[in-house]
């Protein structure tokens, strides 16, 4: 196994509502090598967003509460304040954002954005500055780099800007990467492009990605560890391989079922009953999926459902998935109008 | 069917309706200094709207020039005017005018703006074109000099013809605005789904469109409420005010030209020009009060 | 660029001409006119005697002529004649103007030299004690008339500690040109400019506050942020600059409210400019310098608006005028 | 007979500037679109963002002003008629719109939501139309009580049913469903999908069913037409398309397509980067010289691409 | 100077400027001229007899500063005008009209005859004068060493052209009146059909001859001795130049000469002036090494006073009380040559025949009627309590100040609502339907409608307190149009006979010559009551005679016309007034007695 680069231990962002706080992410665990793509899918609401958050410390200091450990190069990012953080940050934990329409600056040309980063964290001549951005373009697969360098994000296209995204994320060499849906906001041509790009980056840089994503296509094509996220919890933690060829927890497996693939064709397509809780009605106490697969006997779940080493680095919550089945008849979704 | 169970939910959903102006309520509860407010505003209005009952206007109007200029006493709570006259009772008077004058402004110019905002954004286009060309032109108007303008040629200068032309000048901007929130407004599915399913034009700007926009809407009638009200004051001072026999916060405030009535005789003006920042910093907080109930991200119910 | 402010001007002929035939109808339609009453002073003067002058002034034509010939006048850069002050419109403007531009421009200076820093402290540390102060400040300013807190302001500090003159725009005893005049001509305006924009603040800060809370929550913000760019940094790189933009956009209707709030200023501080000489002309029914004056702000209106467009050019590169 | 027959459709913007703001330019939003639809079939819309779908489906209902070409509806040309004739065939065709937040008013409740159409074209008391609302309400899922609540109190997929509860209230004949699951979650995706399927035996619904997601379009379409540039490269049913691309762009556009196996990942990708040289070589085979598609041709009865003349 | 000058008295700006040029008979006298629109009502104050008439309170203000220290060498001083707007700055006695650019003129530029307490012309000023038997033919003489700003001396030339300035054609002023016209050869010229005037003869530089074509007493008050310094401003005569540009140009408007005690140095348009001393003085040295003068707000003027800014200011009437007690100052007053009255229209204007046309059925044409309104008017507490008898009420037409003319028997009708009520009865105004209010002699409601400006805190009160007399006396009079007039909408009313207008609250500012007859003739175009008689008509004639160089003589027939007046009351004065001054305790050899204005060069400050 490669040197270990982030290390999350027992993460819980907890969020302020109304004077109470509410975990988003509630006691998360994850390590993450050199050279390696973790991806966490999930629905949305599920916490992964806030996850990554927390990780480089975006959320508003005034309203979350971070406890547990988030520890790169040696170092509690949670301990850490904020002029500290900052030097880590665009260095050592680089970031791509979801939107490339918004995530860029509209007033400022590209050049000045990719070279920022540099300004903080690395001491560069004013033409060394260029000349890296340059060559930052073109690892990106930017051709006319020159030209681009001195445009505003308003002149390029959708995949040209989460391009210069990946850019500015890589300036500094960073041994971490961030990556919040990187190709959510993208055609599905772009798409195909971006997740090339960055597997042929990854190649490269050596360094450890978190790909935070809701499409399991994606996963599947990029990561090299998943990690299921439901209600701010790690459900399934496995290898890409073995997630698709033997997933187990119920939530993985309903997932995987309800997309319409090749696999399912012109059937039905498995719907998980209900919705997402809300971090406030979330019912912490036993398997938070329960509420979802009412057919499967209360006996199957555990009290406090642990992560179980099924196979070497393939985890599961809950006994449940030992009896998990899909339903013979599609349940009348009556009880849909609880919010 | 429908059960006795879901009887019961179906009535309570519909007591539940959260209504804008429930939600404005609940906000405005939850805002000790917006609730102060609008007790304290509505404590000035209903006093003011009700002088009528225990003033009698003609007296109070009677010029008396025994009795001029007196300090603050148990006949005068709050002394005499130049003319004699009782400065509380003109208070409450002017209070009163000022007040239906501001609102008459707000609501004429409202509705003008409102409607003419939303012809222009819902139809966009041509249509927009044309209005937006009419309104770029009125807002380089000069306003302060065109009312005054107007003061002066109309012969029959009254609280009515007032209102009139405050208005004339004051829906322009509301228009503007409406008219770029409804363009971005028609962007939206609900009015395409709405024109899908065969409304008439009229009927989606009414009744689709404009509840979307009303929030907004009110939020700004609230803040023009409070400049209505100034104006007319400051028209006052630069002497094209309300004929006299119509007293409002500006004539008392419009006192305050010399030092002499300033320092020595500030029972005259000080009272008004109390109650009209403290009218306006009422509207305003109620007004902010509203304006988070539009939004619900920043709604502290 | 030079294309797109040829243009706007261009635009801006038709409308001033519009604006031009409104306030000259208007005007005619106020009761009497500059000859009204102007010779009571000697009723030794016959009747025929003042309607040789209504006649010389062409105040007896109908409106349609008197403004064609006006019009015909204007297109050559020729306002007419001030009745009042027996001079042509454009000379007697031209000093008054000045006054009201160096007026206005301090105004306008000022007050985003106090709202800008509020605006951004409020922004910045929205819902503190600093935020609710300057909130607070931001609502009085709102709701105190320009005329009462000018006199107060002219009292307190004009009077009683007789910190700054109480009148004109300059001493006259200093010798024009030098320096010495024009810090006496800046002494002479700070109390109007101070009253004027202290109470000018309210638009740029509320604007100011809630564009940078909004700001502060978009993405790219994040992605300065994720950059390692020190707090302060986000700020002055990412965030004002955004935030400055709808201020740089209310810039042209910025000057409507200078216009107006000009014409107290002027009255209550003795200074000569626009907004009193406008007044002056209501009452003495002097048409030729109503219309004049009214032109001229609707054109300061029509310039103000186009260096908006023109400031955003500058600093929004999404916007690029051909 | 055809339900819809959609010939030579063309949507043009102008683009204005210069001096007067005169047109100086259009933009070919839909330039020459040529479908059918049979009643009860599913026909998918597919393409990337700015092709052009979108705006087709706009134009079929009115939303957008087809500026030239026609929509025979029942035979009927409803690109040329005037507001009122429209009204009178509009109520058999019913749009769902693709995000749920915004197609609802959010100032109504849903018994106001839905029975706006029912007020528009039919007279009933107010009795009636509650019946008719609640029938409704619960044939696409939901608690009868839910009538009074606003679209706020529901999640995305609930939303999603009220907007096809409102298009279904005037027995439509076509809808056209303009990327109804994109702004869904996988697992209530499913749900809509499903619930589409079941209605459209249901109501005997046809269905024109744009989308950008080729999962999606394979699973519920019979036959798919490929949009690029406002214009189709490919038609036929969705066996042909998928297992049988023939236009080069078809194929780039298959060929993104995520591989849910991660063993295939790296053959994924070798077969983009052979695309990426197909489309350097091979280039003039499928784009004229103002890099516009051709006109569709017949490959077999059921399927056709746009190549030149000679082709392939 | 001027053989009589009226001058409107608007209430429009009363309380922005009761502002009196009060400095000055010579100033006066043209500020008679002004046109000024009722800016500067009573500006011009002309002779005054020491404090006031009989009816005046008890106030007592002195006419001169008691401070008799010797004047500072080389001091300087800074003089209000008192004005809510700037200056015009049309800086030519023939051509400006605004009050203030009268006070300017008034530093730098003078007449060449002075004139004594009664305004009458003397042989004190830079030239004298000698009429001839028949009081036809005027001789003037320009003493020596008599010279303008620039050195040049002032010539006989220089009268010459403001004679032909005054009766160009193209002059749009309002100072070419009859005395100008009386002038042989004046009308010809006017018409343009001469280049000459025949009547004034230029014998050398020094003398010249004026013929008139009547012999009038007015020529002694009414002489026109203002020159125009022609080398300096151009020739209109000659086409060097144009009426227009001379109007609007530099030499008038920013660097004007004139041949008083001080220079005028430099110009902040419509904001101050400042003069320096004119060495070359004829009198003699000027006191003051400079001045400095500045347009003050009326809202500021007090505190600017009090704070020792300003050494002399005129100080609005309801500011009295304010400055009353200010130590640094001592306050000047003497009563203003003008009142306020009540008009009842009685006819129109007859533009063809050119004169008043009184309406026997007019709606005011009751003599009782008129009569009873003037007693049911509470003057006496308005000016006690509203100017803290500042203003006092007026008896007759002909005020006070005019001692030799005004008639002490005639006493005015002071308050006394019961005699009203006895008068109407008497003539047939009942209430007969009960309401409140008396029907007219035929049983028809009566309803006036009273016109009254705007401006000023007091214009509201005032015009509602007699709206309040007359409702006592049950005589119903409702604002015209709900409202106050502002100056030119009020007057387009009053001139133009507007019906809507039964009665009117106007004011006129009397100038130096008690002559009524531009206010009340039959042909007055002035006259905007329109009331005309036989008797009147007689009298106004009489007093201007030839045979009215004879004081008594005129004195008889004034008073006469002053008791018809009181009879038939056209109008009803309300009240006459003060001007009040401050002047810091530091101005010496100030007076604001009228024939002291050839002392202005005297005026100085001490240390």
């Amino acid at each position: 196994m490669a040197e270990t680069v982030l290390e999350i231990e027992n993460l819980r962002t907890s969020f302020n509502i109304k004077g109470n706080y509410y975990a988003a992410v509630d006691g998360v665990s994850l390590t993450v090598h050199k050279n390696e793509v973790v991806a966490i899918v999930g629905e949305s609401g599920c916490g992964k967003s806030a996850l990554a958050l927390s990780i480089i410390g975006l959320h508003n200091a005034k309203t979350t509460k971070l406890e547990g450990q988030v520890n790169l190069k040696g170092q509690n990012l949670l301990s850490l304040p904020v002029e500290k953080l900052n030097k880590i940050r665009g260095k050592d934990l680089g970031m791509i954002f979801q939107d490339p329409m918004t995530a860029l600056n509209p007033l400022a040309t590209v050049g000045r954005q990719i070279e920022e980063p540099m300004d903080y964290h690395m001491k560069l001549s004013k033409s060394a500055k260029k000349k890296r951005v340059l060559e930052l373009l073109e690892q990106v697969g930017i051709k006319n780099g020159p030209r681009v360098y001195k445009q505003y994000p308003h002149e390029l296209s959708g995949g040209m800007r989460q391009r210069i995204v990946i850019a500015i994320s890589l300036a500094c060499n960073p041994v971490m990467l961030i990556a919040d849906e990187p190709t959510t906001a993208l055609d599905v041509t772009i798409q195909a492009q971006i997740m090339d790009l960055m597997k042929e980056l990854q190649r490269i840089t050596d360094s450890g990605i978190i790909l935070i994503t809701h499409d399991l296509g994606v996963v599947a094509e990029m990561a090299d560890r998943v990690a299921v996220m439901y209600a701010g919890e790690f459900v399934e933690i496995a290898d890409v391989n073995t997630l698709f060829a033997n997933p187990l927890h119920p939530y993985t497996r309903s997932l995987l079922s309800s997309i319409p693939s090749n696999m399912t064709d012109k059937e039905e397509l498995h719907v998980i009953e209900g919705i997402v809780p809300s971090i406030q009605k979330l019912d912490r106490g036993g398997c938070r999926f329960a509420p979802r697969i009412p057919w499967i006997s209360e006996d199957a779940h555990e009290d406090n459902p642990m992560l179980h080493e099924v196979e070497p680095g393939h985890f599961v919550r809950c006994t449940c998935y030992k009896d998990f089945h899909f339903p013979e008849e599609r349940v009348e979704d009556e009880n849909y109008v609880t919010t | 069917m429908v059960t006795v169970n879901q009887k019961e939910l179906i009535a309570k959903e519909k007591a539940n309706n959260p209504s804008l102006l429930k939600t404005i309520w609940r906000e405005i509860r939850h805002d000790k200094l917006a609730l102060v407010s609008l007790v304290l505003l509505l404590g000035i209005i209903i006093t003011a709207y009700s002088s009528p009952l225990f003033i009698d206007q003609e007296q109070l109007q009677r010029v008396n020039f025994l009795e001029t200029w007196e300090k603050p006493s148990e006949t005068h709570l709050l002394g005499t005017d130049d003319g004699g006259r009782d400065v509380f009772g003109q208070l409450l008077l002017g209070t009163r005018n000022s007040f239906t004058i501001g609102l008459s402004v707000t609501l004429i110019a409202g509705l003008f703006g409102l409607t003419i905002g939303l012809i222009a954004g819902y139809f966009g286009g041509f249509v927009d074109n044309i209005i937006m060309r009419i309104i770029d032109f009125l807002m380089v108007l000069p306003s302060l000099m065109f009312i005054i303008v107007f003061i002066v040629i109309v012969p029959d200068y009254s609280v009515f013809t007032f209102v009139l032309m405050m208005s004339a000048f004051a829906w322009f901007g509301k228009a503007r605005l409406i008219r770029s929130k409804g363009l971005a407004e028609r962007e939206l599915d609900y009015i395409n789904a709405s024109k899908t399913l065969g409304t008439p034009s009229w009927k989606i700007m009414v009744f689709e469109m404009f509840p979307n926009l009303s929030s907004l809407v009110i939020v700004n009638m609230t803040l023009t409420l409070a400049v209505n009200i100034g104006l007319e004051t400051s028209l006052t001072f630069l002497g094209f005010g309300l004929p006299a026999s119509t007293p409002s916060l500006g004539t008392l405030i419009a006192f305050a030209t010399n030092p002499d009535i300033v320092q020595n005789k500030w029972w005259v003006w000080l009272p008004a020009s109390l109650l009209i920042l403290v009218m306006m910093l009422c509207i305003n907080y109620i007004g902010q009060a509203v304006k988070r109930a539009s939004d619900a991200r920043q709604r502290l119910a | 660029m030079v294309k797109f402010i040829f243009r706007r001007l261009l635009v801006m002929i038709p409308q001033l001409f519009l604006l031009s035939l409104i306030i000259f109808v208007l005007a005619k339609q106020m009761p009497g006119d500059a000859v009204t009453g102007a010779f009571m002073g000697n009723p030794n003067v016959t009747p025929e005697q003042v309607e040789k002058i209504r006649e010389q002034y062409g105040l007896n034509d109908p409106w349609y002529v008197q403004y064609g010939a006006w019009v015909g006048k204007a297109v050559k850069g020729d306002l007419g004649q001030s009745y009042t002050h027996k001079q042509p419109v454009t000379s007697l403007l031209a000093g008054r103007v000045a006054n009201t531009i160096t007026l206005s421009l301090f105004v306008l200076i000022v007050s985003y030299a106090v709202a800008i820093p509020l605006g951004i402290l409020a922004g910045r540390w929205s819902d503190t004690w600093v935020d609710k102060l300057i909130v607070t400040y931001n609502y009085f300013s709102f709701a105190t008339p320009l005329f009462v807190f000018a006199l107060l302001m002219l009292f307190v500090f004009g009077f009683i500690l007789g910190w700054f003159p109480t009148g004109g725009s300059v001493d006259i005893r200093i010798e024009s040109g030098t320096f010495a005049q024009f810090m006496s001509k800046l002494h002479h305006l700070v109390l109007p400019g101070l009253s004027g924009a202290l109470l000018a603040t309210f638009g740029t800060i509320q604007y100011l506050r809630n564009d940078i809370i909004d700001t502060k929550l978009k993405d790219f913000v994040k992605t300065a942020r994720s950059k390692g760019v020190p707090e302060g940094k986000v700020y002055t790189r990412h965030i004002l600059r955004n935030s400055l933009l709808p201020i740089a956009a209310f810039l042209g209707y910025e000057i409507t409210g200078l216009i107006g709030g000009s014409i107290f200023l002027e009255v209550i501080f003795s200074y000569p400019g626009l907004g009193q000489l406008f007044i002056q002309s209501i009452t003495g029914r002097d048409f030729t310098v109503v219309t004049a004056i009214v032109m001229i702000s609707g054109a300061a209106v029509i310039v103000g608006t186009m260096l908006s467009d023109v400031i955003l050019s500058a600093i929004d590169p999404r916007i690029r005028i051909e | 007979m055809s339900l819809l027959n959609v010939k030579d459709l063309q949507v043009h913007f102008p683009i204005r500037g210069g001096f007067f703001r005169r047109v100086v330019d259009q933009v070919r939003a839909v330039d020459g679109v040529n479908f059918e639809l049979e009643p009860g079939e599913t026909y998918g819309l597919v393409g990337e963002s700015g092709c052009g779908k979108t705006t087709t489906g706009r134009a079929i209902i009115g939303l957008n002003k087809a500026t030239g070409g026609e929509v025979l509806f029942n035979g009927e040309n409803l690109a040329t008629m005037n507001g009122h004739d429209r009204k009178k065939h509009i109520r058999d065709i019913q749009m769902i719109f693709q995000d749920p937040y915004s197609s609802l008013n959010g100032r109504k409740n849903v018994l106001n939501i839905i029975a706006e159409p029912l007020r528009n074209f039919e007279r009933l008391s107010p009795k009636e139309e509650l019946t008719r609302v609640q029938n409704m309400i619960e044939r696409v899922g939901l608690s009868p009580e839910s009538i009074y609540k606003y679209p706020h109190q529901f999640s995305g997929g609930q939303r999603q049913r009220i907007g096809i509860a409102r298009a279904l209230m005037l027995n439509p004949k076509l809808i056209i469903a303009d990327e109804p699951v994109s702004a869904l979650d996988v697992s209530v995706q499913a749900q809509v999908l499903n619930f589409m399927r079941e209605i459209q035996k249901d109501f005997g619904l046809t269905y024109l069913f744009i989308s950008h997601d080729l999962g999606v379009i394979k699973h519920i379409c019979d036959r798919i037409g490929i949009m690029y540039k406002g214009r189709f490269v490919e038609e036929g049913t969705a066996e042909d398309v998928y297992t049988n691309p023939q236009h080069l762009y078809t194929k780039r556009l298959i060929a993104a397509i995520p591989e849910m196996d991660p063993v295939k990942r790296f053959e994924k990708m070798e077969l983009r980067e052979q695309i990426n040289v197909a489309y350097r070589t091979e280039y003039d085979s499928y784009f004229d010289k103002d890099g516009r598609m051709f006109d569709l041709k017949p490959l077999t009865p059921t399927h056709s691409v746009a190549v030149h003349q000679g082709g392939m | 100077m001027k053989k009589r000058s009226l001058m409107l008295l608007a209430s429009l700006m009363l309380v922005l400027s009761v502002f009196l040029a009060a400095c000055s008979g010579d100033d006066s006298a043209d500020g008679g001229k002004d046109k000024d629109k009722g800016k500067d009502k009573g500006k011009d104050n002309e002779k005054t007899e020491e404090g006031s008439g009989d009816n005046a309170a008890e106030l007592d203000f002195p006419l001169a500063v008691s401070n008799d220290a010797e004047a500072m060498e080389d001091g300087e001083m800074t003089v209000a005008m008192v004005a809510g707007e700037p200056f015009e700055g049309t800086l030519n006695r023939n051509f400006y009209s605004g009050t203030y650019d009268a006070e300017i003129l008034s530093y730098f530029d003078e007449g060449l005859l002075d004139t004594d307490g009664d305004y009458l012309i003397t042989n004190e000023g830079a030239a004298t004068y000698e009429l001839s038997e028949d009081n036809k033919t005027l001789t003037l003489k320009i003493k020596d060493g008599v010279k303008w700003h620039d050195g040049e001396p002032v010539k006989t030339s220089d009268l010459l052209y403001s004679y032909q300035l005054l009766g160009h054609p193209d002059y749009a002023g309002n100072r070419y009146d009859f005395i100008i016209e009386n002038v042989v050869g004046m009308p010809e010229y006017h018409e343009g059909k001469t280049k000459e005037i025949s009547g004034i003869e230029i014998i050398n530089d020094q003398e010249m001859k004026f013929t008139y074509t009547e012999a009038s007493p007015s020529i002694l008050s009414g002489f026109w001795s203002y020159a125009t310094p022609r080398h300096y401003v151009g020739d209109v005569m000659t086409g060097e130049t144009t009426i227009k540009d001379l109007e609007s140009s530099d030499k008038i408007r920013v660097n004007p000469i004139g041949f008083g005690p001080y220079k005028i140095d430099k110009i902040v348009p419509g904001e101050s002036v400042l003069y320096s001393r004119n060495d070359d003085y004829w009198r003699g040295k000027p006191a003051l090494k400079s001045i400095v003068q500045k347009v003050v707000s009326p809202a500021t003027i007090v505190e600017s006073v009090k704070k020792g800014d300003i050494d002399l200011a005129t100080i609005p009437a309801d500011q009295y009380l304010t400055v009353k007690d200010v130590d640094n100052i001592e306050l000047l007053a003497q009563v203003d040559y003008a009142y306020t009255y009540i008009g009842f229209k009685q006819g129109k204007w007859d533009a063809k025949k050119k004169e008043n046309v009184t309406d026997p059925d007019a709606k005011m044409a009751s003599k009782e009627l008129r009569q009873a309104m003037w007693y049911a008017m509470d003057n006496a507490t308005i000016g006690e309590k509203l100017y803290h008898g500042l203003r006092f009420p007026g008896t007759s037409l002909i005020i006070p100040v005019f001692k030799s003319f005004h008639d002490e028997s005639v006493e005015g009708r002071m308050f006394d609502p019961e005699k009203a009520k006895q008068l109407l009865d008497d003539a047939g105004f009942e209430d007969k339907d009960g309401d409140g209010f008396r029907e007219d002699q035929n049983g028809e409601k009566l309803v006036i409608n009273f016109a009254s400006m705007s401006g000023g805190e007091t214009a509201e009160p005032i015009a509602k307190a007699y709206m309040q007399n007359w409702a006592d006396i049950g005589l119903k009079v409702e604002l015209v149009d709900g409202r106050l007039h502002d100056f030119n909408a009020f007057y387009d009313m009053v001139e133009n006979d507007d019906p809507k207008i039964d009665i009117y609250q106007g004011a006129w500012g009397t100038g130096s010559d008690p002559d009524p007859s531009g206010l009340y003739g039959r042909t007055a175009s002035f006259n905007y009551t329109r009331y005309t008689s036989e008797k009147n008509d007689e009298l106004l004639k009489a007093g201007t005679s030839e045979k009215a160089f004879d004081l008594e003589y005129r004195k008889d027939i004034y008073n006469q016309w002053q008791e018809l007046m009181y009879e038939d009351v056209p109008v009803a004065p309300t009240v006459y007034r003060y001007a009040l001054e401050a002047a810091n305790k530091r101005v010496v050899n100030y007076s604001i007695e009228p024939g002291k204005e050839s002392d202005r060069y005297k005026w100085g400050v001490a240390e």
